[in-house]
């Protein structure tokens, strides 16, 4: 019944559109916009990701609106600043929802932000796509609006311990940045590798960002000299820490994630990054998606892992517009039918916004594959089904794969 | 020193309601008078701490009224506050080395004649001054405002909290800078006291000028002896 | 134990400098200028300018940004200040809060949000007799005490220095006796902004640089400084190092996760206690 | 457009009721407070742990955040009589970082950074999204009403009028005759309770609540308002928390304008021009735009 409507809506519209183009020959795009928002951590804590985000959802809007737009109707991208704080992220998502009318509100990095402006979301029927890993995330999600773009946090800590294991660490000293990211992945691998035989040596403790120096929570950590230490973190806490843990003598294993290693982190320590242990969810660098995100990006294909949540916003971006043209509407309902349709296929394979269009218009069927990961949800959630986990090893300040493992989520 | 019709305060009240005074070359001159009755924030006003709502002031035919503190000190006129008068942290050697921050090429040759005024500083010289006794705060004080080289010194009540043999000599020390040649106008408590040694007296109640009279007359007369002398009839 | 008493001198070196800075500043000028955070991410800035934009050698970068930070600094109350001298002191702390958004962002608005760090390898550390240090350390203890000597010199060999010592003592008198006190106003900028520009050369050393990287040194730098008495440099050193110790240990013998609350339970408790600081004079009550 | 100016209002509502409660500490006695976010967490903490883990109705959480909020203001009102403005500052900016802390750290009873989601609303299935957002802009108008008239009228009384003599001078005030700690510890913990009041109906609001809620920035916001209304005049700073929170979301649409900078630059010029605003405030109207009213006569003191 509703799609009749929305059907009979679209017709009346396209006949309107007839009509004013007939008037006005030189307006190409009669109907209104399309809105879109983006909410991305561009300060504070996750300042260092956020812009990559930003320009992600910009670069993808833009290439689609180059290519005449979605529906025939522009894209119009509604950016904002979430400051990394909820409390600020709110209002911005009420300004996107409300007075932008979005139809979705996309980038947000941080959990407390992602499940800040949820109620807001969900009442409103607002399609969220974030990079958040809070194991709270599905489980508020009563609508199935939300679609989270990076694996869940537990995910991360078992493949890394996984690794850890198969390397044959035997003890293990565990601290990290006091964050929901961090807590359930230090919980998953510490249990993970104590299951695995190994000792966990000391009782994993929490740091906070900003302090000013490290060099107490260093010395506790390898108090023991554990074979291996695990840290999860954030990259600005991190290169502190890193810094203070080689002058701190430690010559065993460090392990982390690689959102704490990358480019900025290797330039700001040099060569006493060399031996570091690493992972992310990530998509094989030889992917075509990926490359494809570095030359719409700009960038050259360095061998390391670039702009890890910018690939998510390219992602996030061509998912949602890619389901508004596969579902023919912008109706929210719809949409999140053809979100999970078009990313877990089945059909022709793309990896970018103006294939997936082009496959689209030509009456294919599309399964589309990102530069952040394959992107096939399970249903009803928006959870990831599976995404590479691609491990590392700094060797000559570079980042070497070592493996990588398909996880299941 | 002329001082014409002044009016100052603070806030939205005026507490010195128009006040002439004059001290000749060389003189003292002391002003008593009940507490409250703007004697302090006079010369304060005087001495530019408290700017000047009307009313004029000059020092040997110019007018300084308008002028800051530190210009006023600038122009030869020494003004000693009543209380914090020293920079307790700071050795006296050093408060008196401040005292001379605006003559620097005669520091060494007025440091000597301070030493000169009050000995017990220059054996002192390197303790912190708020260590000292009241009396030898009293002079690193005095002392500072000494090493301008000044013209005029206004002293707000130069006594207070000092016990009687000390109040003796600070008066006998005022005396000594009096007779170098320094005008003084002070302001103080120890009304009979501070007469005895000055050459003309004013009684300032209300803001105002009650009477203005020689020093000797003004502590034979009865009606001022009565209400601010202490003396009963 | 040794170690435990090494590290915190090493994070009160890098304490020092901004806590003798901020506490000059509120001797003369009565407030709690918020902006000390700002002004040592302006160092490391400045510093890292000159280093890996301009290729100085690290020595010379430094000297550049300490100029440049003292510049900056100044002009901060030419501009915001100098105006507004007479305005309650709580006016004043907000002002210097919006002064150090204002700063922060500037800075963000130039170099973006990216981690980065001097152009100085990272070295191992040497062991003797138990107690373990890198050379970078001795530098930054080095660069800490010679500033210290420095600042120790000026205010108790040079006129100005005396005047900034008297002027902090007792501002009036100090007008009162005739003392040039916006000279010795705008000198306590520059010193003062020399020496957050030093903090963010060795904040910079220490930690990694980027726009927070002054903010977050903000509450343990006002804590060294009322732990010192506020208005003493001296105590502002002192109490540097014992802040530095006091993180130390409550990371090592209680919950890492509340050590950045240490500064602040140090200035509560020792401002209901001795509000003077432990080494301060009593103030009189005027 | 109408929803989203209803939700905004909501907010400034929330910032109103702040307000209100500093300018009894400080604008009406004289008392500094930047541990506003800790009051606030407090509230929002206790309202939405009473509701979601013990079950307790909306209104009792609330009024269970107003009791512990003014548990906690007359504990920290101690301090007021010992510091000096500015160390106060320093101090209850302390207590608020210490108030986060422990909401981070201590997840066994706030979860944590993980969040506390709270789906307890009053009369939440009475009304349509639209409705319902009326509602309760009416829930937090009331209790912006409630505050502004109890604080007008303690300005008028004698006792608000005692309030401001200690703030001009604690010292004159207690040779007078008031009891000046009393009026102290009784002032800051009836604002300490607003702000309390004002914590939980954020968090019944905005239904899930973290550490990151409650950062410094809250006071600084709050601060603004109060100056730029003008501090001691109840009816101005509710203009000022109107204004602070237009320029705060009114500077988003001019992001519009400025598209063609990156959104970190634009962000960060969206920050200094507040910076900027609130240095021309304090320096060019330091009494706020509506300045405190004064009253005339014997009745000053």
């Amino acid at each position: 019944m509703k799609s009749a409507i929305s059907r009979r809506r679209l017709l009346g519209t396209s006949a309107a559109l007839t009509f004013t183009t007939a008037l006005l020959p030189r307006l190409a795009l009669g109907s209104a916009p399309i809105s879109v928002g983006s909410l991305t951590p561009n300060t504070g804590g996750g300042g260092p990701f956020g812009p990559n985000i930003t320009a992600a959802h910009k670069l993808v809007a833009e290439m689609a609106n180059a290519k005449g737009g979605v529906l025939g109707r522009e894209i119009a991208l509604h950016q904002e600043n979430s400051e990394t704080n909820p409390e600020t992220a709110i209002r911005a998502a009420r300004k996107l929802v409300d007075v932008n009318k979005v139809i979705g509100v996309l980038g947000t990095w941080s959990s407390s932000v992602t499940l800040g402006i949820m109620p807001l979301c969900q009442e409103a029927n607002v399609i969220q796509m974030c990079t958040s890993s809070s194991a709270n995330i599905p489980l508020k999600d009563k609508k199935g609006l939300v679609f989270n773009f990076m694996v869940l946090s537990p995910i991360w800590g078992d493949a890394l311990a996984d690794l850890a294991l198969r390397r044959g660490y035997k003890t293990y000293s565990v601290m990290a940045l006091n964050n929901d990211f961090t807590k359930s992945m230090v919980d998953t691998f510490v249990d993970k590798v104590k299951a695995g035989g190994a000792k966990v040596s000391n009782d994993p403790f929490y740091y906070n960002g900003g302090q000013s120096s490290y060099r107490a929570e260093v010395s506790k950590l390898i108090a023991d000299e554990p074979e291996a230490v695990f840290i999860p973190s954030y990259v600005t806490d991190f290169t502190s820490v890193y810094k203070e843990l080689f002058r701190q003598g430690y010559e065993g294993k460090v392990i982390t994630v690689s959102i704490s290693t990358g480019s900025k982190f290797k330039k700001v320590v040099g060569a006493a990054a060399d031996g570091i242990l690493h992972g992310l969810p990530a998509p094989s660098l030889a992917s075509a998606a990926y490359k494809d995100y570095l030359k719409f990006a700009g960038l050259k294909d360095t061998g390391a892992i670039q702009h890890p949540f910018g690939t998510a916003g390219h992602d996030q971006m061509s998912v949602l517009l890619l389901a508004m043209a596969s579902a023919g509407t912008d109706d929210v309902a719809k949409v999140r039918e053809h979100i999970h349709k078009i990313s877990n296929g089945p059909g022709t394979a793309v990896t970018n916004v103006l294939d997936g269009l082009a496959a689209l218009e030509a009456g294919e069927e599309i399964n589309f594959s990102g530069a952040s990961s394959d992107v096939d949800f399970k249903s009803p959630s928006g959870v990831l089904k599976s995404r590479d986990f691609v491990l590392w090893e700094i060797k000559d300040g570079k980042d070497v794969v070592i493996e990588t493992i398909a996880s299941a989520s | 020193m002329e001082v014409k019709g002044i009016v100052s305060g603070y806030g939205r009240g005026d507490i010195v309601k128009g006040v002439d005074l004059a001290v000749g070359q060389g003189e003292i001159v002391t002003v008593i008078g009940p507490n409250g009755a703007g004697k302090s924030t006079m010369i304060k006003t005087v001495a530019g701490v408290v700017p000047a709502r009307s009313g004029s002031i000059a020092v040997a035919g110019k007018e300084i009224s308008g002028l800051s503190a530190s210009e006023v000190a600038r122009r030869g006129v020494a003004y000693v506050p009543q209380e914090a008068n020293i920079f307790r942290s700071l050795t006296v050697r050093e408060n008196l080395e401040m005292g001379a921050w605006v003559l620097p090429e005669k520091q060494a040759e007025r440091l000597e004649m301070v030493y000169g005024f009050f000995p017990v500083l220059r054996e002192r010289r390197d303790r912190r001054a708020g260590n000292l006794s009241g009396g030898q705060r009293q002079m690193v004080a005095l002392g500072m405002a000494l090493m301008v080289d000044p013209t005029a010194l206004l002293l707000d009540e130069p006594s207070a909290g000092l016990s009687p043999k000390l109040v003796e000599e600070m008066f006998e020390i005022i005396a000594r800078v009096n007779q170098a040649g320094v005008a003084v106008l002070m302001v103080e408590q120890n009304a009979t006291q501070a007469l005895k040694m000055s050459d003309h007296g004013y009684v300032l109640a209300g803001g105002q000028v009650k009477f203005s009279e020689r020093a000797d007359v003004l502590l034979n007369h009865t009606e001022v002896a009565e209400l601010y002398l202490g003396v009963q009839g | 134990m040794l170690q435990v008493l090494f590290n915190g001198l090493v994070t009160g070196a890098i304490l020092a400098p901004g806590a003798i800075g901020f506490t000059l500043m509120f001797g003369i000028l009565r407030f709690p200028n918020f902006a000390i955070g700002a002004y040592i991410t302006i160092g490391a800035f400045a510093i890292l300018f000159f280093d890996q934009v301009a290729g100085w050698h690290i020595a010379l970068a430094m000297l550049g940004g300490i100029a440049v930070t003292a510049l900056v600094v100044w002009l901060t109350d030419l501009v915001v200040f100098r105006p507004m001298r007479q305005f309650p002191p709580i006016s004043l702390l907000v002002v210097s809060i919006a002064l150090s958004l204002i700063l922060e962002n500037v800075i963000r608005f130039i170099a973006g949000n990216d981690v980065r760090g001097f152009d100085i390898p990272l070295t191992r550390p040497v062991k003797l007799s138990g107690l373990m240090f890198t050379s970078e350390q001795l530098y930054l203890i080095a660069l800490a005490v010679a500033a210290m000597f420095a600042m120790h010199a000026i205010l108790k060999f040079t006129k100005l220095g005396k005047a900034m010592r008297a002027t902090a003592d007792n501002f009036t008198l100090a007008e009162v006796r005739g003392i040039d006190t916006d000279k010795v106003i705008a000198a306590t900028w520059l010193i003062g902004g020399a020496l957050a520009g030093l903090a963010g050369f060795l904040a910079g050393l220490d930690l990694v640089i980027e726009p927070l990287i002054g903010w977050h040194l903000t509450i343990p730098v006002f804590a060294a400084a009322i732990l010192g008495g506020i208005g003493s440099p001296y105590g502002a050193m002192a109490g540097a190092v014992l802040v530095g110790l006091a993180e130390e240990m409550t990371a090592l013998w209680f919950d890492p996760a509340y050590k950045v609350g240490v500064g602040f339970v140090i200035i509560a408790v020792l401002l209901l206690f001795r509000p003077q600081g432990l080494f301060g004079q009593p103030e009189i009550k005027k | 457009m109408l929803s989203y100016l209803i939700s905004m209002t909501t907010f400034v509502g929330f910032f109103m009721i702040l307000a209100l409660a500093l300018n009894l500490q400080w604008g009406m006695t004289g008392m500094v407070n930047f541990g506003i976010a800790g009051f606030y967490a407090l509230g929002a903490y206790t309202s939405g742990l009473l509701t979601v883990e013990a079950g307790w109705p909306f209104l009792f959480g609330v009024a269970a955040a107003a009791v512990v909020g003014l548990v906690f203001g007359v504990a920290l009102s101690y301090l007021s009589v010992r510091l000096r403005d500015d160390f106060l500052a320093i101090v209850t900016l302390g207590f608020a970082e210490l108030v986060r802390l422990f909401a981070l750290n201590e997840d066994w009873l706030t979860r944590g950074p993980r969040g506390l989601p709270i789906d307890v609303r009053p009369l939440s299935g009475v009304f349509d999204r639209d409705g319902y957002a009326i509602f309760y802009l009416g829930i937090v108008a009331s209790a912006v009403l409630i505050a502004f008239l109890v604080n007008e009228r303690i300005r008028r009384s004698p006792y608000g009028r005692a309030a401001k003599a200690i703030r001009e001078d604690d010292v004159v005030a207690e040779v007078l005759g008031k009891n000046v700690l009393r009026i102290r510890i009784q002032i800051f913990g009836l604002g300490a309770l607003y702000m309390a009041v004002a914590g939980a109906l954020y968090a019944h609001y905005t239904q899930n609540i973290s550490p990151d809620h409650f950062t410094p920035v809250v006071a600084i916001f709050i601060w603004m308002s109060v100056i730029a209304g003008g501090a001691g005049n109840n009816k101005g700073l509710l203009l000022g928390a109107g204004l602070v929170m237009m320029f705060l979301e009114g500077s988003r649409f001019l992001g519009e304008f400025i598209s063609f900078m990156d959104a970190e630059k634009a962000s960060a010029i969206r920050i200094i021009l507040i910076g900027v605003l609130l240095i021309l405030v304090i320096r060019f109207r330091p009494q706020g735009l509506m300045p405190e009213e004064r009253f005339k006569g014997p009745s000053e003191i």
